[in-house]
């Protein structure tokens, strides 16, 4: 959350995209297909569902160093298990509130729904939230961690 | 003959909380789900050896760490018999030979094997506790002639579950006055001997308590908590004298230095004091179980 | 020799330039022991803390070993030592006494706690006598005095508006060198400290030791929430658990604190617990604080600060189970 | 330890191209457990597979991360390749360099980095698997059909043809549901009993089908391929093999019931066929209504039964079988309208009747053989209004959907009644005509130009004048007040579920959408199965449809159990929830989120520190479960997890992006 | 309430002499001024130590959960001890015939050294049981004297580098004692996720970050189902503002699902995560 001095180029913004396989995953396949560009900084993790979405991965990869996360699933209504991100929507909606208001930059925690047909609102919203995590600076939250200073080659 | 004299918090320091690198130079292993490791220190630095009796830690590097009393040893390596009951043993049985751990002890105090010289023994174990008690039987077996008869009575629920099959079987039933003696609890298709537990096996194989010269029988013991209670009350009633019944607590120990706390057992701490307590002390400790 | 209460401050800004001095203070409605910096809210009118000093010696977590693959393929260990020159200033009699119980901990029976001892060696403490000691403070019952800290360096003996210098050791006495500049010929009167909180403590130990299975564990562990406050507010509370972070094939272990109170800390591999209930974590603590760290130690390992009793969510209170125990026929 | 192998492929140029395999490859060396890693050009080429497997049995590979193309592309073909290898099949990861990485990105100092920790990632997740072995679930080669309207009929002659058991419960006492009550079909006009009876006999004498007419499913348990459900097949009172059907009983019995099947405007004996042919063709006795075993008087129609097939004591049976799939074809009734709309009379005026009375009046075996006859007073009307969406299209009095078929049959009422009242006159009062269908809108066309006349708008009040019903209403085209004098009005009212159905549906799991119709597994793409792995649906059951519709459904609906009874075993996914019952405190939260009803609490004993205790826990029906994982994040204790997407993995998936 | 006081001595000497129940759970004096202690006692003569006072600080209503295992026990319950047993009544943790619920209208408790009233009590919507047995005395219909989101909307307010500051501070004072965690009627778990070492949800450092995952976590453990007693709060011995993070969840699920507030009768709807509605607010489009 607090900004650190960077020189410039030399930081780049670490998203992890928690993408459910039937769409969002899907959808990011399709962006590959039609060879669309958008930027590296987000890494994909699989799970079967926005309802696999546990706000405790959000919590661990934000205190282990990504300076954003990202969670996908199919749009209401279209969910592969019916059902799943009925559930991870609200459980979203609280848990991302609840993340604003202990002081995280809303941008650093966002919730989408991308269909598997809808590659270029995957390529946007990465674009998108990059860029504004990119805005933001890094995100430091691992205060006094055993291991800070400890850099692995 | 002495008294036999348990010797407490007598352990001496070679290597407190640091651990050394050791690499697995063998594995054997011993039923489905027990492994034996053999580990060895790098660069030929000598392993630290211990007496009969006292543990050492292992641990998985970057994972946690377990205690394993000694099972073994030569001139520069140290063996751990390892079952597989949690998350870092399960780690261990995933152990390749050349791979290495992080290994410290010697801790805890050992049998009081030179009290008990001249005496007749009486090594009694269950399933997974044989590797305690064979490193006082290992003791007494390389100094032969200072020990009178030796009997082991051993078993183990299930065929697979017992260990050290080799010896049992095979190596100390050629010992001079020795008896072997196992049995399981169940039934099962590859094994033709004893079917009993162990109370009743020792009470059907009436070992004299007093033994061949009078002294009075050692008796050891080393077992799981229903083994231990109705074992320590079988000889009991056969006679044997509560101090010279020996055997070895079992606490969750963590550092090993008797610093950490959570091995109490009244106020002794398991780790230091023990883990070898003749069952006359433990009549006397206050004891969660 | 005594020193102002005034001259306080600049003794302290004197003796940080060189080294860590910790000081009493309070920083956010918590008092606790603070490295001395200016404009830090510095406390010596508090009666204790609510955080004991034990974490200068003993941190809630503490970095041991770091650990690694080298380029050959094998590991390596590599030990830390994070300790540094301390000062331990203003510290009371009872958290003084607890120093010491630490030490037989550490430091003796066998093994020597190799990062204790490093930090240890370079702690100077400063001990303040208690001229006012709270409601909750039983130290004089449990065989200490207010006024008095044989183990401390340095001893300031409080009076009305100064305190009274004496070196204890000889640590202290190199020490005080540098306090020459705020210290004054002068002599003053002592206000002694008295607990009004009298317990009787005679046989307790004893009594204890025969009351492993009375019906009084069942009664008070009832109510037991099994927090750790008791245990992470006690000076004494020494139990440790060992822990490591690993990033790829580096790692750190370290130490942190444990609690006798959480289910874990006896828990072994397939769930079996020694220690399974309320009862017998609490019975644990009680009797090793009372009755087991005697039999061992020689010592209580209470110093009545009374942390404990301000603290507990529901007031199971160690002076109501003193009482109880005194009162028992056993 | 675990020993990892990375497999990197080129793909040709297509990863090669912006990611520097060789690079990616040479760091996956030092990541933690990896013993090997290599590069392929075409890894999914026989020879590129062929290279897994040396290196898997060179290295003793005990898990794998492929760096190759999406896991939606060859995740399958790589866990085939396991198989042939002593490697576990779901020991795998598949690190997705292709899609995700070297076709999305340029520069290849970019998108090499990247690749690494994609590598990374996967090499951190597939250390924390476990090998999971999919179980065999045999597949009883039965399948039951829930209802026997013309949807039922058709599934189970479908399945029944391709060589498997059926067995079809209807409600009823015959066969045939709705459609056996219409006159004509639309738009061909062809005699719905003409193509309905023959479906009815060839169901009621195939030889792979089993009928079980006036039965109701009572319970089911189990799961895809083993449902064991329990029917109720209600006393009939008749013995069938006895019975030849003469009818004889049905002409003595003194007591007259209202005839449903006329809908009400007739009546029938207390021992009676549904309707002449009926299938199975044989009486029932209606219980209720019979004085013998009301009343234990009368007795008439067991002393004129020829073969002595009457008896007063029989009682229901109840049989459990088990089979593999289910077909739900439970169908739809009529809106209650009478409550909902005292504009119209509520029900007071006898000659205010609903589309199905109007296609009993208009049916030649029908309670006026025929002839239009109003109700009230047998005399054939002049003037007919026909009201179309009474309930439907009315979110505040009926339901918001559409019926779909009634502005066929209402265009088929009004072209009917100018067919056989050539004097008559017919007003339609419609909001919208839909007739989207083959042939549908020629025949609409063919009613206006029959007379029919359509006028758009509702009616706002029926009320009686003399002999004759006034229909109050506007014209919303012309905004003109409308008001006609008519002899009879014909309510054409809305599809609502059959009852029972909620009841069904929750012993199956199968869940209802918002109009309370039974829901399928997605709307699009899986139209005929349904949330529950072998049960599926068709026709109205599914949402109002016509004929046509339905019987496509149904065949749909068959294949699909055809091709699940095809099978002798079914391969379960094994990357489904399991639950730590160490940790499981019984609380149900998982119950209730699970989409499949895969959860169920059971009481267990356990061994807890030397003591037996009995606790609740939750129990994963594996046959259920389809690895949503949606109870994983409900259960605070964490003691449900997802195999194949563990906790464990999952965070350390994390950690290696964040830490490695 | 001396008059309740000498009722709850009688009736639950009663209740333990007919062997109506095993044990009793109320309050018993401390040893200091104004300080009580909870009491819980199977001897029909200790009952003669109840008190009841405005000093009972204690929440009892989790303590059934230890004690129902062994047969029936009586507590004495104001407006949080009744929710605390309605919570664990719903998550199947006791059973509601093992325990008999004497309800006792609820004043306000006050703080023993400042003698104000707490804050927990101030904020108090519920101090009559909602559940009981019986009812001892009348039910004092004490209003809330703070509104129930005054503190979220406070928070909220304040811009965000504030409120990270504030919460930074916050969990940098955690000592991970888990007091929190074991006073509160929610937290049932056979073992926390704390402790489950194998998923590594956190280490075992005490750092900001590790105590921020904590805190954050049993919000969201626990937040849909909190019964707003305070006593987390309360026990917590370095003052974080726990329930400023538990109601925040609360105060989003009141605005985004509707009217919420749990535990007051035992046929409640289930838990608004558990749960979902098809046109549920939409922000992630």
């Amino acid at each position: 959350m607090s900004m650190v001095e960077t020189t410039p180029g030399a930081w780049e913004p670490k998203i992890v995209a928690f993408c459910c396989h039937w769409c969002t995953y899907t959808g990011a396949d399709l962006a590959g297909l039609n060879r669309m560009n958008y930027p590296a900084n987000v890494r994909v993790l699989r799970i079967p569902c926005s309802g696999r979405m546990n706000p405790q991965y959000a919590l661990d990869a934000l205190n282990k160093g990504c300076d954003g996360v990202l969670v996908c699933g199919c749009h209401p209504g279209d969910c592969h298990y019916s059902t799943g991100n009925y559930f991870a929507r609200r459980r979203m909606l609280v848990f991302k509130r609840l993340l604003e208001y202990q002081g995280l930059e809303p941008e650093r925690f966002q919730v989408r729904w991308i269909s598997g047909a809808e590659a270029g609102k995957f390529r946007d919203t990465v674009t998108e939230v990059v860029e504004q995590v990119r805005a933001l600076g890094p995100l430091h939250l691992n205060h006094e961690l055993v291991l800070s200073g400890m850099e692995v080659e | 003959m002495p008294k036999i004299t348990v010797q407490h918090g007598c352990a001496k320091a070679q290597l407190a909380l640091v651990p050394k690198v050791a690499k697995v130079i063998k594995i054997t292993v011993e039923t489905p789900d027990v492994k034996s490791f053999r580990l060895q220190m790098p660069n030929g630095e000598a392993s630290f050896l211990g007496e009969p009796g006292q543990f050492g830690i292992m641990g998985i590097i970057g994972s946690g760490e377990c205690v394993f009393v000694i099972s073994a040893q030569g001139e520069d390596w140290i063996e751990f018999t390892v079952k597989r009951v949690g998350q870092v043993t399960e780690m261990l049985h995933a152990l390749s030979e050349g791979d290495e751990v992080f290994v410290r002890g010697p801790y805890g105090n050992w049998w009081p094997y030179e009290d008990c010289r001249g005496r007749d023994m009486l090594f009694i174990a269950g399933g997974i506790g044989l590797p305690p008690v064979r490193s006082f039987l290992q003791y007494c077996l390389e100094h032969r002639a200072d020990y009178g008869r030796i009997d082991l009575v051993y078993s183990g629920s299930t065929y697979d579950e017992l260990v050290f099959k080799h010896q049992l079987f095979d190596e100390w039933k050629t010992v001079d006055n020795m008896g072997v003696h196992v049995s399981l609890y169940h039934e099962d298709s590859r094994w033709d001997g004893e079917v009993a537990y162990t109370a009743p096996y020792l009470e059907k194989l009436a070992i004299d308590p007093m033994g061949s010269n009078g002294e009075g029988r050692v008796a050891v013991i080393c077992g799981g908590p229903s083994l231990y209670r109705t074992g320590t009350k079988e000889l009991l009633k056969e006679g044997y004298a509560p101090e010279n019944v020996l055997t070895t607590l079992e606490m969750r120990m963590k550092c090993g230095i008797g610093k950490c706390g959570r091995c109490n057992i009244g106020g002794k701490f398991i780790c230091l004091d023990g883990p070898v307590f003749s069952l006359e002390e433990v009549a006397q400790m206050n004891r969660d179980e | 020799m005594i020193i102002k209460k005034d001259r306080m401050g600049a003794l302290l800004g004197t003796l940080a330039q060189h080294k860590t001095v910790f000081v009493p203070a309070l920083i956010d409605g918590v008092s606790k022991f603070a490295p001395y910096r200016e404009g830090l809210d510095v406390r010596f009118d508090l009666h204790n803390t609510k955080l004991p000093p034990k974490d200068l010696l003993f941190p809630q977590t503490q970095k041991m070993y770091r650990y690694g693959e080298t380029a050959e393929g094998g590991h390596y260990v590599e030990q830390f030592d994070e300790s540094s020159e301390r000062v331990l200033f203003g510290v009371r009699p009872c958290d003084m006494r607890s120093i010491n119980l630490l030490d037989d901990v550490f430091l003796t029976k066998g093994f020597v706690d190799e990062f204790y001892e490093a930090q240890r060696k370079k702690l100077l403490t400063v001990c303040i006598t208690c001229a006012a000691p709270a409601e909750t403070c039983f130290c004089e019952s449990m065989g200490l005095s207010p006024n008095e800290a044989p183990d401390a360096d340095i001893l300031l003996k409080s009076c009305e508006d100064c305190y009274k210098v004496t070196a204890q050791t000889q640590k202290g006495e190199a020490a005080l060198a540098d306090w020459r500049d705020f210290l004054e010929d002068t002599q003053a009167q002592v206000l002694p400290g008295k607990t009004s909180l009298r317990l009787n403590f005679e046989g307790v130990p004893q009594k204890l030791s025969r009351m492993y299975e009375d019906p009084i564990w069942d009664e008070i562990s009832t109510k037991c929430l099994n927090c750790g406050t008791c245990t992470f507010v006690c000076p004494t509370c020494y139990c440790f658990d060992i822990s490591q972070e690993n990033k790829m094939k580096e790692g750190v272990r370290f130490r942190c604190w444990d609690s006798c109170m959480f289910s874990e800390y006896t828990a072994m591999a397939g769930w079996h617990n020694p220690r399974p209930t309320k009862k017998e974590r609490v019975r644990n603590r009680f009797m090793h604080k009372l009755c087991f760290f005697e039999e061992r130690y020689g010592k209580t390992l209470c110093v009545g600060c009374g942390r404990c009793v301000e603290c507990c969510p529901v007031a199971l209170d160690i002076t109501r189970l003193i009482d109880d125990i005194g009162a028992s026929d056993a | 330890m675990s020993r990892i192998g990375v497999f990197i492929c080129y793909c040709g140029s297509n990863i090669a191209g912006t990611v520097d395999v060789e690079k990616v490859a040479e760091v996956a060396r030092t990541l933690p457990n990896v013993v090997h890693a290599e590069t392929n050009k075409y890894t999914c080429s026989d020879p590129g597979q062929a290279g897994v497997k040396a290196a898997i049995e060179k290295y003793n590979i005990d898990r794998v991360v492929m760096g190759t193309c999406s896991p939606r592309m060859h995740e399958l073909t790589w866990r085939k390749l396991l198989a042939d290898t002593p490697v576990n099949p779901y020991m795998l990861e598949v690190a997705n360099l292709r899609e995700q990485c070297s076709w999305v990105h340029k520069d290849k100092e970019v998108g090499t980095a990247k690749a690494i920790d994609l590598i990374k990632m996967a090499v951190a997740k597939v250390d924390k698997l476990s090998p999971l072995k999919s179980t065999q679930i045999p597949v009883t080669k039965r399948a039951l059909v829930v209802g026997g309207g013309i949807a039922g009929m058709q599934a189970a002659l479908d399945i029944a043809d391709a060589g498997y058991q059926v067995t079809v419960v209807e409600r009823e006492t015959s066969l045939g549901g709705k459609m056996v009550m219409l006159d004509k079909t639309f738009p061909t006009m062809d005699c719905s009993a003409c193509i309905c009876t023959p479906k009815m006999s060839e169901v009621g004498s195939h030889p792979n089908i089993t009928v079980k007419s006036y039965a109701e499913v009572e319970s089911v348990e189990g799961y895809v391929g083993n449902f064991d459900v329990t029917i109720r097949e209600k006393a009939k009172y008749i013995d069938y093999n006895l019975c030849t059907g003469c009818g004889a009983c049905t002409t003595k019995c003194p007591t007259k019931v209202i005839n449903n099947f006329e809908q009400g405007m007739s009546a029938r004996p207390a021992i009676y066929k549904m309707f002449a042919q009926a299938v199975p063709a044989k009486p029932v006795i209606d219980a209720e209504h019979c004085r013998k075993i009301q009343e234990n008087k009368c007795g008439a129609c067991a002393k004129i039964c020829p073969t002595g097939a009457i008896h007063y004591d029989d009682e229901d049976k109840v049989t459990t079988e088990r089979y593999g799939a289910i077909v739900l074809t439970t169908g739809y009734q009529l809106i209650d309208w009478k409550p909902l709309y005292p504009e119209y009379g509520g029900g007071k005026y006898p000659d205010v009747i609903t589309g199905l009375q109007f296609e009993r009046l208009v049916n030649a075996s029908g309670p006026t053989e025929g002839h239009i006859l109003r109700p009230s007073d047998g005399k054939e009307p002049k003037n007919v209004v026909i009201i179309k969406c009474v309930g439907s299209r009315d979110p505040h009095k009926g339901v918001a959907y559409c019926s779909r078929a009634c502005c066929m049959y209402g265009a088929k009422h009004a072209h009917q009644f100018l067919d056989k009242v050539p004097d008559g006159r017919c007003f339609v009062f419609y909001m919208d005509v839909r007739t989207p269908g083959k042939g549908y809108d020629e025949f609409y066309m063919n009613t206006l130009q029959d007379g029919a006349q359509y006028l758009r708008g509702r009616v706002s009040k029926i009320y009686k004048e003399g002999d004759r019903l006034v229909c109050l209403g506007e014209d919303t085209l012309t905004s003109a007040q409308i008001r006609i004098e008519a002899d009879m009005v014909v309510l054409e009212t809305a599809m609502v579920p059959a009852e029972g159905v909620d009841k069904l549906g929750s012993m199956l799991g199968v869940t209802r959408d918002k109009d309370l119709w039974l829901t399928e597994a997605h709307a699009k793409l899986r139209p005929v199965e349904t949330n529950t792995a072998g049960v599926f649906l068709a026709g109205v059951a599914q949402g109002p449809k016509d004929i046509p519709d339905t019987v496509c459904q149904a065949g749909a609906a068959a294949s699909k159990v055809i091709g699940l009874l095809n099978h002798d075993h079914l391969e379960s996914n094994p990357q489904i929830s399991r639950v730590n019952e160490a940790l499981c405190q019984g609380d149900g939260a998982c119950v209730n989120i699970c989409p499949y009803h895969a959860i169920t609490l059971v009481q267990k004993q356990f061994r807890e520190n030397s003591q037996k205790i009995t606790r609740t826990v939750a129990s994963v029906n594996p046959g259920l479960c389809q690895g949503c994982g949606a109870c994983t994040v409900t259960c605070r204790a964490g003691a449900m997890d997802l195999l194949g997407y563990t906790n464990e993995s999952l965070m350390r998936e994390v950690d290696a992006l964040c830490q490695w | 309430m001396s008059d309740i006081q000498e009722a709850m001595r009688s009736r639950a000497k009663e209740l333990l002499e007919s062997g109506e129940v095993n044990a009793v759970i109320g309050w018993e004096a401390g040893r200091f001024e104004n300080q009580t202690t909870p009491l819980i006692t199977s001897q029909a003569a200790k009952t003669q130590r109840l008190v009841f006072n405005e000093y009972c600080v204690n929440n009892l209503g989790k303590y059934p959960r230890d004690l129902t295992a062994k047969g029936k026990v009586a507590i004495f319950a104001r407006g949080c001890e009744s929710r605390a047993i309605i919570r664990l009544l719903s998550d199947e943790v006791i059973k509601r015939e093992n325990v008999y619920i004497i309800g006792i209208g609820c004043p306000g408790m006050r703080d023993r050294t400042t003698g104000e009233l707490l804050k927990k009590c101030a904020e108090c919507r519920h101090g009559d049981p909602v559940i009981y047995d019986e009812m001892l005395g009348e039910p004092q219909a004490k209003p809330a004297t703070q509104e129930r989101f005054a503190e979220i909307q406070k928070i909220e307010a304040l811009p965000r580098a504030e409120r990270e500051a504030y919460f930074t501070n916050a969990f940098s004072k955690c000592i991970r004692c888990y007091a929190c965690r074991n006073v509160c009627p929610c937290c049932t778990c056979r073992q926390c996720f704390v402790d489950q070492r194998r998923e590594g949800w956190l280490g075992k450092q005490n750092n900001i970050a590790e105590n921020r995952f904590y805190g954050l976590t049993r919000v969201m453990h626990v937040g849909d189902r909190c019964i707003e007693c305070g006593e987390c709060e309360r026990v917590c011995p370095m003052d974080l503002p726990l329930m400023s993070l538990n109601r925040k969840v609360i105060y989003d699920i009141n605005n985004l699902f509707g009217e919420y507030e749990t535990a007051l009768s035992l046929d409640e709807p289930p838990s608004a995560l558990t749960t979902y509605k098809v046109d549920d607010v939409e922000e992630f489009m």
